[in-house]
């Protein structure tokens, strides 16, 4: 067995080139801040700027074809672009982009040939950013239950109803979302994909006031908001795969949001947290010296040794082309509710401190006390724990069959 | 044996959910957590007026003479909000601090004001980088001519932003044990050289106070000068249940609307609530819920009828402080997204369940003291 | 409120009364032990004479009726009874009886006015005894599928089948279980309720090799056993409640068995792990003088707590009568659970001496050792934690409707 | 990164895993949990024969030379039993503290018999009411005339019964530091005065042994007298994932167990496994079992490629220990009754896991040793 991640000569030569090319390009304004709400629209423009820049080389999504704007690059080369990048903090992309995350491998798999030139360079070039519209008020868990409609009316589909817990702050270019085409049609025979422009009559978005909007994934999320569709007329080319076969194509991405990709990196949490326990001092002494913290910080250290080794193990999975099984959602379900037994050992450890931003006692620069919060919020985005439970109960096999568990929870 | 209340009780206990239903509806308590103290002056002049601030305050100085069960049925209603404000910095742990350790003068003076809420009280004890407990009062109070000027920060003080008089707790002597020497000092927050601020966050209403060269006459001190922690020590003795049924009040209003939304929330065409995995995060919010109850209940019990109860008192902070923590954490799991959404409310509690978590001591160090109380 | 029980004159001399028969009554030999397999037949006749005795006085079954033998007695009197009966380290009756225990108010509430004069005074005397057999090797949690036929043969009854994790060591005279009196219908109506004689031909006893056989409640249950039924005939006259009506009659015990009716008493694991840790050095000093020991031992005290206070909760309820919800099921639950995290805490505190009976080292007569097995054999007798989690789920008013529940678990 | 086994351990963990099916079914090993030692001569001959007991013992010392991750592999197929016997007490732990304290001599007298397995180790370390760690050492080897006489007790020690040899741990000298001043004797265990004893109970193999005034020559010392506490835990740091790994063929043994169960026992007309409670219960044992594995392979990996390993060794033990241990727990929730029966096999793990839990320091030790190896 080996642990470590091996680079060849000519991998270590394209990290010296993105280096170089991110020495450059990453304007030094551009900075991760806890306040994620706070990001300003001029931050935000340079963000949009790098992520144009990364994509004019097919860094921005890597691992996709050349043909339509992505990288054509390896796994290792990906993880060589995300370990500079996430050495200034930053992810691929460099903001938050669900949609294009999410609906580009949807669209490969679904698209017809005009869709795929029509939608996908953008994307993956960074000229859009793009927003994915799963939740409805009434359709959490149970996604397929969504009741917005988009019903054929000559060359259009006409949208209605509503969307939530979606996108960012700032500006969006294209919004996918899930609708019934055919109201009269079973559970998972009823909905269709499409890719809207958002600027589009009748698409109203309206920030809502939550706890924290981030949570897990994705790079400074700031803010969430509902989407409302008043009769929308969109194009029939923007329905992607068919209609009425929306299910199977939104499910192209599940996997991927169920943390089957695995992961390797640091932990920021764990490196603030330690360094505020060595640099602070309780009772006159480190608080590292304390007996009870210490006790804290390893429980802390056992949960992210755990997390970390379950990701890398996924990681490697999926690098060798290793079959998986529940591998991906136990690293997300231990991930997320790992993220709240650790708020609380925290809090334990760091009492008030760990709820403050009052900048006289602030930890590290807010971290701390947005993770207090993030790790309530992050529970649910991507699969509440419970749906990550049973994914990983039916592929322990232990579950319904695939047949029924579309339909049911349990 | 009886374990339920006794018919006042029950009076109390109505007019209360009544007063909170129909005053403090949840368009207001949303308002509250915006607001500065938590509690605007007319909502505190009548809360005040109603009695409920002055409860255990004895009748000769303006108070109800109310027992602690009569009070904690009160607080528990108030904890279904939950309502913010000082009533219990003030009207309990600032009210019983003068009584455990002022002069019968200093009760006559303070009290009456306190009950009728034209004073509001809030005990400053706790200091940067210490550990809760005797020992973290470093704070001197140099004498001077009858006077005492006080130099220092005290941090986590709960509501003193509302406050008009602190209690501070000082270091006046040194001695090897922590808990000696030490003084409270009755402070008007009007004073040259004291200045409170909110901080912000995910807790609310818990400020830093600092202390320039603040000139208090030596009249200030409560009771005997050197002689603070004793006194302060029994008045949070009687504190603690009353804010361990805020804290259970907390659980129930939290138990109910996950209860409520479990029965009324469809997914997979039928009422999450049909799932096990729902049901058992309710199963564990309840347990906590009624273990917060019943051992709150049991140390109210041998207060009121002067049992030896510290070890009682200490348990039920462990596990009222720990229960409405985790209680937050289960009504997250069951509702999902809408419950991170400030307008439904449960997140009033989540960031109160964390703010009052290590409030007069975390749920470890109350472990350590019924250890000690139970003379391990 | 008051949490103490508080006797009226009255009651403290009945008290003095009990406390005078124990003393002449209760012989020296009868001691309680960990190693409850090693109950000797002079002990247990030792057992069934002092029951006969406590019988004779009504003293066995006190809340039962006087007109079958039982005391008439208030719930008061009871506590006094088992308070005075636990100085000794005896419960009622002081062996191991559950038949008597749950199936008398199943005859009280179903039995013909012939059944109850036949069957009541003698159990209730104590001059049988009387095992219970519902589990049977394909029917634990799902008590309605039991397989064992009884099928209507002219003035008899023949019976044929098996049931498991049955009764304790010694003899036994009596035995009742259910049994498909109608092969053809449907669910919870195809089963009758038996009161049997133990010595009828056919049957036999085959005791199980078990972790332990303890767990919880009842007196030294000893051992447990298959037993065997090989066309038994029974008369007719040992059906109680109706032909195909016994799930109603085995329904009638189930509050009792999930912990609804209270209880009141020392902790005696809390006192021996106490006692031990206060005259036990570990590095030279005492062992409740080190801080992770004192921690673990809080962790325990907090649990058990909890547990009393639950349990004099309910007891409350049950006294005052009070409206009941889920509080049963919710201490049954906790005392379930909670011994299983106990013992886990004890095993930190004691390692390898919390498992070792070895008579140089064992600590406080192997109960520590004993609990240690006990606590994982006590999470299924009367119902599992999922049973208790069920019932009492459906209690708060999320579970099933109860048509509904009663044929399914989830 | 490849984090696969390579094909000869592939091929090792198939002959090892038939060797199970075939020579030690269930019927076998409930046989050998009622046996003295665990190991019957037959039995523990033809296992040393396959070379699986000198696995690590380089090839000059008459061993396979094996990597640790080589003997994991096996180890965990021994787990999934559990087969009991003093194969790691002699071939690792044993085996590797005369390699780190041993003599060239002692070596070339030792372990070509502890690789053919003609002899047996067992270490004796602990003693009665000590914690875990050097200074629990306190039995003394008093020298004169060029032997040392031993009196004293050491307790828990495990396969103390089926040893031929102890290496016993003794304080030849007074220190501050109480990793200094311990040596090791290699102890003959037919010399008089030397008596062991299985302990019973909810445990397995692990004996008290008693010295009673044995002599044995300076030259039993290993390596250099008052050093042998450094030595040990060298030894301890190499052999504790090759425990773990043990620990990890538990888990999974467990894991099958609970996996089949729930998909074969009908109640209410489907399989438990179909109730999201009892899934809840497999899912959290997948999750100690895998946290057991996965911790327990990156140590065995820092290890044979020459890392620095110390903190992951002491990570994988507490994770292990806690797994197994909890592994356990969650089956018999799987299982209920029949989980009790021992004929079914579930208890021969359950005593295990109770056994291993604090073998060689228990998860607090453990993470406590962590935070040392961290520099915290």
């Amino acid at each position: 067995m080996n642990f470590e991640v091996e680079y060849t000569p000519e991998q270590e030569a394209f990290r010296k080139e993105v280096q170089s090319f991110l020495k450059v390009n990453v304007p030094a304004g551009l900075v991760t801040t806890a306040a994620v709400e706070a990001i300003t629209h001029e931050q935000y423009l340079m963000q949009r700027e790098l992520g144009r820049k990364l994509g004019g080389k097919g860094w921005l999504f890597p691992t996709y074809p050349k043909e339509y704007g992505g990288g054509g690059l390896n796994l290792d080369q990906t993880i060589i672009l995300e370990e500079e990048m996430d050495q200034y903090g930053l992810s691929l992309p460099p903001y938050y982009n669900s949609g294009g995350n999410l609906g580009a491998p949807s669209i490969l798999v679904w698209g017809t040939d005009g869709q795929k030139r029509q939608f996908l360079p953008p994307i993956f070039k960074g000229e859009v950013r793009v927003w994915q519209l799963l939740t409805e008020p009434g359709a959490g868990s149970d996604l397929a239950s969504v009741k917005t409609t988009a019903l054929r009316d000559g060359d259009d589909y006409v949208l209605s109803g509503q969307k939530i817990f979606v996108g960012s702050n700032h500006e969006v270019d294209w919004l996918w979302t899930l609708a019934v085409t055919d109201p009269n049609a079973p559970r998972h025979e009823n909905l269709s994909w499409f890719m809207l422009d958002a600027s589009l009559p009748g698409i109203t978005i309206q920030p809502l006031d939550l706890l924290t909007a981030g949570g897990e994934g994705g790079a400074g999320s700031g803010v969430k908001n509902s989407v409302f569709f008043d009769d929308v007329r969109a194009p029939a080319s923007a329905l992607v795969g068919g209609e009425n076969n929306g299910w199977k194509v939104a499910t192209t991405h599940l996997e991927l949001e169920h943390g089957g990709g695995g992961h390797i990196g640091r932990n920021r949490l764990w490196e603030r947290l330690l360094h505020y326990c060595m640099t602070h001092e309780l009772d006159g002494r480190p608080m590292t010296k304390d007996q009870d913290i210490r006790d804290l910080l390893m429980d802390i250290y056992i949960d992210i040794e755990i997390g970390r080794l379950f990701g890398v193990r996924n990681y490697f999975l999926t690098h060798a082309k290793k079959a998986r099984s529940y591998e991906g959602p136990q690293s997300s379900m231990w991930r997320k509710s790992g993220n709240l037994r650790i708020a609380g050992f925290i809090q334990k450890i760091l009492g008030y401190l760990a709820l403050t931003t009052d900048p006289a006692h602030v930890v590290e620069e807010g971290h701390i006390e947005l993770h207090q919060r993030s790790a309530i919020v992050g529970l649910h985005p991507g699969g509440t724990v419970e749906v990550q439970k049973l994914i990983m109960a039916r592929r322990i096999g232990i579950g319904r069959t695939v047949r029924e568990e579309a339909g049911r929870l349990a | 044996m009886d374990l339920s209340l006794n018919e006042q009780q029950e009076l109390l206990k109505r007019t209360v959910a009544d007063f909170m239903v129909h005053e403090c509806p949840k368009t207001v308590l949303l308002e509250l957590d915006r607001h500065e103290t938590g509690a605007p002056p007319e909502l505190w002049n009548r809360i005040a007026a109603l009695g409920w601030v002055g409860m255990l305050i004895p009748q000769q100085y303006g108070g109800g003479g109310n027992s602690l069960t009569d009070t904690a049925v009160v607080y528990e209603e108030l904890g279904k909000g939950p309502l913010p404000g000082p009533y219990f910095s003030s009207g309990v742990l600032g009210a019983l601090t003068v009584l455990e350790a002022g002069s019968e003068e200093q009760k006559r003076q303070i009290l009456p004001n306190v009950a009728r809420g034209s004073q509001i009280l809030s005990v400053a004890a706790q200091e940067p980088a210490r550990k809760w407990g005797p020992g973290m009062v470093q704070l001197t109070a140099t004498p001077q001519n009858g006077t005492l000027t006080l130099n220092g920060t005290k941090l986590f003080i709960h509501d003193a932003v509302a406050a008009t008089h602190l209690v501070v707790a000082v270091r006046t002597q040194a001695s090897q044990n922590p808990a000696q020497g030490i003084s409270l000092v009755v402070v008007d927050k009007s004073l040259p050289g004291v200045s409170a601020r909110t901080l912000p966050g995910f807790l609310g209403w818990v400020c830093e106070v600092k202390f320039e060269n603040v000139r208090v006459p030596a009249s200030a001190v409560l009771g005997q000068a050197g002689n603070g922690w004793p006194a302060f020590a029994r008045a949070m003795e009687k504190a603690i249940p009353i804010l361990c049924s805020y804290q259970v009040g907390g659980c129930e209003a939290v138990f109910d609307m996950s209860v409520e939304y479990s029965r009324t929330r469809i997914q997979f065409a039928q009422p999450i609530g049909r799932f096990q995995r729902v049901q058992d995060h309710i199963i564990h919010l309840t347990n906590h819920m009624d273990a917060a109850r019943w051992t709150t209940y049991e140390a109210l019990w041998k207060l009121d009828s002067d049992r030896p109860a510290a070890s009682s008192v200490h348990l039920a902070k462990a596990v009222s402080s720990e229960g409405y923590y985790q209680a937050c954490n289960y009504a997250h799991e069951v509702h999902a997204g809408i419950g991170i959404s400030r307008e439904y409310g449960l997140t009033l509690h989540t960031k109160m369940s964390r703010t009052l978590y290590q409030c007069l001591g975390d749920p470890l160090y109350h472990k350590r003291r019924m250890a000690d109380a139970l003379d391990l």
